[in-house]
């Protein structure tokens, strides 16, 4: 098993590799200069040229993806154009407001999501699966940031009851939180419902209920177990692409985390900072990736035979 | 010669029986979900509504041309949905906002099944070294987070609707890539592939049409999906400032245009709003009724 | 008359689908006396799984309806059974081997851990006890202890099946329904489960109903024979009556001349010609006549009745004249 | 659960959503929480700001966020008054050489900074020649030296003559005077993020991501600020900045956008309003085709809706000019006549250039509000069948590349802390980084190069009347307007007025 997992974490670093030449070929097609961003309008084009010279911006692009492989090797990530602070201290500060929004709503939408995905798996065609499904698909079709506004309109605007910005009190938690979770939800529970429903059909569901086993028994053991392979996959890829993904809550509700971050960094051109963003969250996505793999191991012993393989 | 060609019409006829009996299979049981088939009846009205766009709505003098003294008016009987912040009627711009909305999701999606489907079949049929590196690289892209990639992507090349559809077909290759590789693969050995390849077909047309024939099932069911999914990350993206430019009316870039005026205006924000959830709504319900009609074992 | 285990009475079951319902069992009646067994044969798709599912009430809840009949196990009618007392007859009382052993077994849980679950289910006996009942189980059926904590992907068919078995006969039923339990196999290991089952029905004095398309097996295993056709019992009577008997069901005829007789030198088996009935739409009369080689007008208006004689009845009109049914 | 209930269902949700939505405006549900505790005097102020500043040091930050924060930390030699003329602040009195070139100050004496040593000439001398050469602060670029005359007297000599040197001395985020040896031995990294200053107020906590607090210096040397704590937290969107400060969470904001103006409850909080100096033109760049011929660019001045575009832009919070000077500057000339939105005049200059079937025609932008103006050109445009295609790029780029020559025709806002007729040579002189208009013309160079070094109104006002004649008959720019600030605070903050003048929290309180 550690074999297995040893040759994952070395398989990381040609992705990670992969992804760093890839974003930096992107990022230098993108127009304008640090120099001209951090001196603002202002400043004259010689004192732009000269501040462009400093940080290498005009040597060939070979030259500067190898300065920075090298640096990188050596632990040093190098420093944001725009704050001139070294790029993961600023990445750090926002860190911990998204991972507070990603894991609040995805125990908040695993924990409606997934009973819910059950019962109407289990009563298939009930009144409850029917309206389940329909509210599933219908918050899957509701763009966030215009549910965002609606929210606002009727919480912050209207009955003045919810601040509309930040997170300042637990308050400001509840509509960012209220949104990323219902859409988690709305996701588990179609997935749980067909996935069970998968499994409901299986022989040994009959043999279970032949030799007398209850039916809760039936569903949250014998059929849930086998019906989570999928739905940890779900919940363990969402929390992945959570951190970079809270972008359009963030832009809503104006708080500062990871999404922004990498938003405002893109647009400004900060390269350091997009690169070490984007190997952080792809480093942080590869994680998540070997951890629901190795769940699997754990749920379903045949997965578990190919690893040790 | 004849006997030839009558021995092919006749396996046409056949292959057509079996075709037209496949379908109306399927059709008999789509008809049988109810939402799917609420679904296809709006999706119907709102393609025509996108396509006789220019005889509902004159463009130049209703959608674009500003009129300044009637300007960011509620709903009224002259203006529906009410006007924008040129005094320009919502309603008109939101049937013809339907013609780009709409398309995006399926060019896009389009685009990456094709390209999925050729990555992924070779990926899949050949293996080895070329499939190796074909999903590295997926797994490269997949590694990204979609939004940033396409925001990079938007950065890179500049804003504007090719680019847009450039960037969200690139965020969805490495996806249909994957999916047709894990069709193909547990198509693969299946015997009429032998079959085929032991009458000495060519491995190209073994790959087109037999093994992703047989997949469209699940690749059909995952485009409707994304389609839709296209559609509101097209509508997030301009609501972020890197969607669809002025003054061509996409529902999302209304939506981002609007929110400027969220207290002031907020029909602004509201009826595109509705009218991408109205469309998306319809297409998952599409989307949810191919995936049980396609899937013979999920009948009743 | 010794006691009766188990007597099914006009069964009929139906299939709800969207546009037509499927009536796959039409009126079947079964009485088993104890330690008896009774075979109960025919094509796929003649209703015997449907059968074997509706006595422990095992029918998919949304499609299947029981419409009529009685199946009274020990004097009690299972229909009326309330959820609590048919759950503690399932694999109390009753209990079922099913034809596939490669998914009959959960694939994430040891053997242990689903035969434990068997005894615990009906009865609160320690750890321990629990233990050594698994372990005797398995060593009857064949299987060395120490395999005991395995998976059952780490099983072959074969084995699967005697765990299934063992699952099975755990609790010392007094019924056992054994839905083809051996068809999945090949056939050097079904002559072994087979054996292994004949013991055991000894040993424990456990009565059986076999459902099978394998008339050999049959001969070998059965006391009594049902012979299904289209949802109904065209032929029933002793292992003497069905194989040694002068008077027989022509699909019993059929039956029994499309299988190879090492002896019969023709080239050619005489296979049943035509197809099943359509069971949306069955036809009135006797639902054999499209394929019965004596069929006669009466036989596509008027449905047939039983010709009984002492325990052999045979459903067709061929035989009706000579004695009218009790 | 048919099909007609439920889709009945989901019609009532959305109703219900517009219907609460709809009709906005106020609920009386109690006191707001500011109200509440008016009766002890309040000793905080809460400022929403737009973003996070970069860091503290005047002579090497440009941004506008850092700047807002500089100017609590530190004083210039002079500043401006309530009716913005310019009295001493570091400096009691000045003088200024005949030639404008020589500038002597006598400095207050007594001066405390931040760590309690006191303020001498070197501080200044040392201060200015940072400002001197950094990149950052390239307005004060055009001094030659500065000399210590004595510990309280010093004397800056410039490249050139600069009519508004002292305007730029005013400010202090760019000419603040920093302690000399507190820099020197925390060394300038350390200095950038917590520095040292004569200022009223002190850095007391930088909270990365939501806020910056400060702290009044209790021994300023024109008294401690009646303000003890000031907190700038940072509300990057408008809408919800001005939902802050109603709600109270906030209580001043310069973070508006004009569109939320009529929903805002105006018992709760007050608005003020006052034209800043960011001075709003389209760049129409000669060198390229067709906007090389000057009856095309005049026809293009006739075609621009200039109050519609306002509207568009800025609901109308904007003051809209004819001349490259506004009205209230001094040179202001009204004999010229200016040109007017004129649709058939501008169809007539285009027959007459030989375009009346049109042409195509791009227009570069970039975030904010350009993007309203860019959308307005191009309804107006249409009108004269110029089809307009709008190219919007991110800030910096956008700079690079009109910086470039990219574009053809462009938006462009110069904000140049003035009104004063000189600053059109930074648009328009020969040669200037900004003359995005790449257009030359002689007779124009020299009379802003009067304006720009001469200080009495007999040589200057005709020679403004010069500029604004030129540029409205060759329209190398065409002027739009004057963006207005907005304020946005709490009913009881006083004297906030003031903060037009420059953004000074010390004259704030309550």
């Amino acid at each position: 098993m550690y074999k297995y997992v040893i040759k994952r974490i070395l398989l990381m670093i040609p992705i990670l590799l992969g992804i760093t030449l890839i974003v930096f070929f992107i990022m230098s097609l993108t127009p304008g200069d640090p120099g001209r961003m951090i001196l603002g309008q202002g400043a004259t084009q010689e004192a732009v040229d000269k501040l462009n010279d400093e940080f290498g911006f005009y040597d060939p692009l070979p030259l500067k993806f190898g300065n920075y492989i090298i640096d990188i090797l050596k632990g040093d990530f190098g420093v944001s154009y725009r704050t001139q602070r070294p790029v993961f201290d600023d990445l750090m500060v926002r860190l911990p407001t998204t991972l507070k929004l990603v894991i609040l709503s995805l125990l908040i939408g695993t924990i409606i999501g997934i009973p819910i995905g059950i019962l109407s798996a289990v009563k298939q065609y009930s009144a409850l699966d029917v309206f389940s499904t329909f509210f599933a698909l219908l918050i899957a079709s509701i763009p966030t940031f215009w549910l965002g506004f609606m929210l606002i309109i009727l919480f912050s605007l209207n009955l003045e009851i919810l601040p509309s910005t930040g997170l300042e009190s637990w308050k400001g938690y509840i509509m960012p939180v209220g949104i990323m979770a219902i859409g988690q939800a709305a996701s588990l529970i179609r997935l749980t419902r067909s996935s069970m429903l998968e499994v409901i059909r299986q022989d040994y569901i009959r043999t279970a209920r032949a030799k007398g086993v209850y039916e809760k028994i039936i569903v949250f053991k014998h059929s849930l177990r086998n019906a989570l392979i999928p739905i940890v996959t779900v919940v363990g890829m969402s929390f992945a692409r959570g951190l970079g993904g809270t972008l359009i809550i963030e832009k809503v509700f104006a708080i500062q985390g990871v999404g922004t971050f990498m938003f405002d960094a893109i647009g400004t051109k900060d390269i350091p900072v997009v690169m070490a963003g984007v190997i952080f969250l792809a480093a942080i996505f590869s994680l998540c990736n070997l951890i629901v793999d190795l769940l699997y191991g754990y749920l379903d012993p045949r997965i578990k035979a190919q690893y040790s393989k | 010669m004849t006997n030839k060609k009558n021995k092919k019409n006749k396996n046409k006829v056949l292959k057509e029986e079996k075709k037209t009996s496949q379908l109306k299979e399927i059709w008999f049981r789509l008809k049988k979900n109810k939402l799917a088939v609420m679904g296809l009846i709006i999706l119907l009205i709102l393609i025509l509504i996108a396509i006789f766009a220019d005889l509902i709505v004159d463009y130049d003098n209703v959608v674009v041309k500003t009129n300044m003294p009637e300007r960011l008016q509620p709903p009224s009987g002259k203006h529906w949905f009410g006007t924008d912040e040129f005094g320009r009627d919502i309603l008109a711009r939101i049937i013809h906002g339907s013609r780009v909305s709409l398309s995006i999701g399926v060019i896009v999606v389009a685009i990456s099944v094709f390209f999925g489907c050729l990555l992924g079949g070779i990926a899949g049929y050949y293996g080895g070294m070329i499939d190796n590196v074909i999903m590295r690289i997926a797994d490269i892209f997949l590694a990204i987070p979609a939004i940033l990639l396409t925001i990079t992507i938007v950065a890179a090349l500049g804003i504007g609707m090719t680019n847009l559809l450039i960037a969200l077909v690139i965020a969805n290759i490495p996806g249909y890539t994957r999916l047709v590789r894990a069709v193909v693969l547990s198509v693969k050995d299946v015997e009429y592939v032998e079959a085929a390849r032991a009458i000495g077909l060519r491995d190209g047309r073994i790959i087109f049409k037999h093994v992703i024939a047989n997949c469209m099932a699940p690749i059909l069911v995952n485009a409707t999906m994304s389609i839709a999914g296209t559609i509101l990350s097209a509508a997030g993206l301009s609501f972020i400032g890197l969607g669809i430019q002025p003054p061509n009316p996409e529902w999302g870039a209304m939506l981002s245009g609007g929110r400027q005026f969220l207290r002031v205006a907020p029909h602004m924000v509201i009826f595109p709003g509705i009218f991408i959830i109205i469309a998306v709504l319809m297409i998952n319900f599409v989307g949810d009724g191919l995936r049980d009609a396609l899937d013979p074992k999920l009948k009743d | 008359m010794s006691e009766k285990i188990l007597e099914i009475d006009n069964l009929t079951v139906r299939y709800k689908s969207g546009n037509a319902d499927v009536h796959a069992v039409n009126g079947i009646s079964i009485s088993l006396e104890k330690g008896k067994t009774v075979g109960i044969v025919g094509e796929t798709g003649a209703g015997k799984t449907t059968t074997s599912l509706s006595i422990m009430n095992l029918l998919p809840e949304r499609t299947g309806r029981i419409d009529s009949g009685t199946i009274k196990f020990k004097g009690k009618e299972i229909l009326d059974m309330d959820y609590e007392t048919i759950r503690s007859i399932r694999g109390k009382e009753i209990s079922m081997i099913f034809q596939d052993p490669m998914t009959s077994l959960n694939p994430i849980f040891t053997v242990h851990e689903q035969l434990s679950e068997a005894v615990r289910m009906h009865s609160n006996l320690s750890k321990e006890d629990i233990d050594t009942k698994v372990k005797n189980v398995l060593n009857m059926v064949g299987i060395s202890e120490n395999r005991m904590n395995n998976f059952p992907h780490e099983f072959s068919g074969g084995m699967k099946q005697r765990v299934v078995i063992a699952m099975a006969l755990i609790n010392e039923p007094e019924l056992l329904i054994a839905d083809e339990p051996t068809t999945a196999l090949d056939v050097t290991i079904q002559a072994q489960v087979l054996d292994l089952m004949k013991n055991l029905k000894r040993a424990l004095n456990t009565s059986m109903i076999l459902i099978t398309h394998d008339l050999g097996v049959v001969s070998e295993m059965c006391d009594e024979v049902a012979i299904m056709y289209a949802g109904q019992i065209v032929e029933y009577g002793s292992l003497r009556d069905i194989y040694k008997g002068d008077k027989h069901h022509p699909y019993t005829v059929g039956l029994f001349g499309s299988i190879p007789n090492i002896k019969d030198k023709s080239k050619r088996l005489k296979p049943i010609s035509g197809l099943l009935p359509d069971p949306t739409k069955l036809p009135v009369g006797c639902y054999f006549q499209d394929r019965c080689p004596h069929v006669m007008d009466k036989c596509r208006t008027i449905h047939p009745k039983y010709y009984i004689n002492d325990n052999h009845k045979i459903l067709c009109h061929l035989f009706e004249e000579d004695k009218h049914g009790q | 659960m048919n099909m007609r209930k439920m889709f009945a269902n989901f019609l009532i949700i959305t109703m219900l959503f517009s219907v609460l939505s709809g009709c906005g405006g106020k609920t009386e549900n109690g006191v707001p929480v500011n109200e509440q505790n008016a009766e002890q005097k309040r000793e905080d102020v809460v400022l929403g700001v737009r973003g996070e500043p970069l860091g503290f040091d005047p002579t090497q930050t440009g941004d506008g966020f850092s700047n807002t924060v500089e100017l609590q930390l530190f004083d210039g030699l002079v500043q401006y008054d309530e009716n913005r003329n310019i009295v001493g602040n570091l400096a009691t009195d000045w003088n200024i050489s005949d030639d404008g070139l020589v500038y002597t100050f006598d400095l207050k004496e007594g001066v405390k900074f931040h760590d309690g040593t006191e303020l001498t000439a070197e501080d200044v001398k040392y201060s200015l020649d940072l400002a001197k050469e950094s990149p950052f602060t390239s307005s004060l670029n055009k001094m030659e030296s500065i000399t210590v005359l004595d510990p309280y007297k010093v004397e800056i000599k410039l490249k050139e003559p600069y009519v508004i040197f002292l305007e730029k001395l005013c400010r202090p985020d760019g000419a603040g005077i920093i302690s000399k040896n507190a820099r020197e031995s925390a060394g300038a990294e350390a200095f950038y993020e917590n520095p040292v200053g004569t200022g009223p107020y002190v850095i007391k906590e930088w909270e990365r991501g939501s806020k910056v607090i400060l702290e009044r210096f209790e021994d300023y040397h024109w008294g401690a600020a009646p303000i003890k704590e000031a907190v700038f937290r940072f509300l990057p969107e408008p809408t919800t900045a001005t939902i802050a400060v109603e709600s109270g969470e906030v209580d001043f904001t310069d973070n508006i956008s004009a569109a939320d103006i009529p929903a805002i409850d105006k018992e709760k909080v007050s608005i003020y309003e006052s034209p800043s100096f960011h001075f709003n033109y389209l760049v129409l760049n000669t060198n390229k085709e067709p906007l090389n011929n000057v009856k095309v660019r005049q026809a293009i001045a006739h075609a621009i809706d200039k109050d519609s575009v306002a509207i568009s832009a800025l609901e109308g919070y904007a003051t809209v000019v004819d001349s490259v000077v506004r009205k209230d500057a001094e040179g202001y000339s009204d004999s010229i006549e200016y040109r007017q939105y004129d649709v058939d005049k501008a169809k007539e200059l285009l027959k007459e250039a030989g375009y009346e079937d049109g042409f195509k025609l791009q227009i570069l932008i970039t975030e904010g509000y350009s993007n309203k103006i860019a959308e307005m050109v191009q309804a107006n445009l249409k009108e004269i069948n110029i089809d307009v295609s709008i190219q919007s790029i991110e800030s910096s780029a956008f700079i690079q590349d009109m910086v470039d020559g990219k574009h053809e025709m462009g938006w462009f806002a110069v904000d140049n802390s003035t009104t004063d007729a000189s600053q059109v040579s930074t648009m328009l002189e020969t040669g200037e980084m900004y003359n995005l208009s790449y257009y030359s013309n002689t007779q124009l160079d020299e009379a802003l190069h009067v304006l720009n070094s001469s200080i009495n109104p007999k040589e200057r006002n005709p020679k403004a009347e010069l500029v604004q004649k030129i540029v409205n008959d060759e329209v190398p720019i065409i002027p739009l307007f004057w963006r207005d600030d907005i304020f946005l605070a709490n009913k009881q903050l006083k004297n906030v007025e003031e903060l037009f003048v420059q953004f000074n929290v010390y004259k704030l309180s309550w």
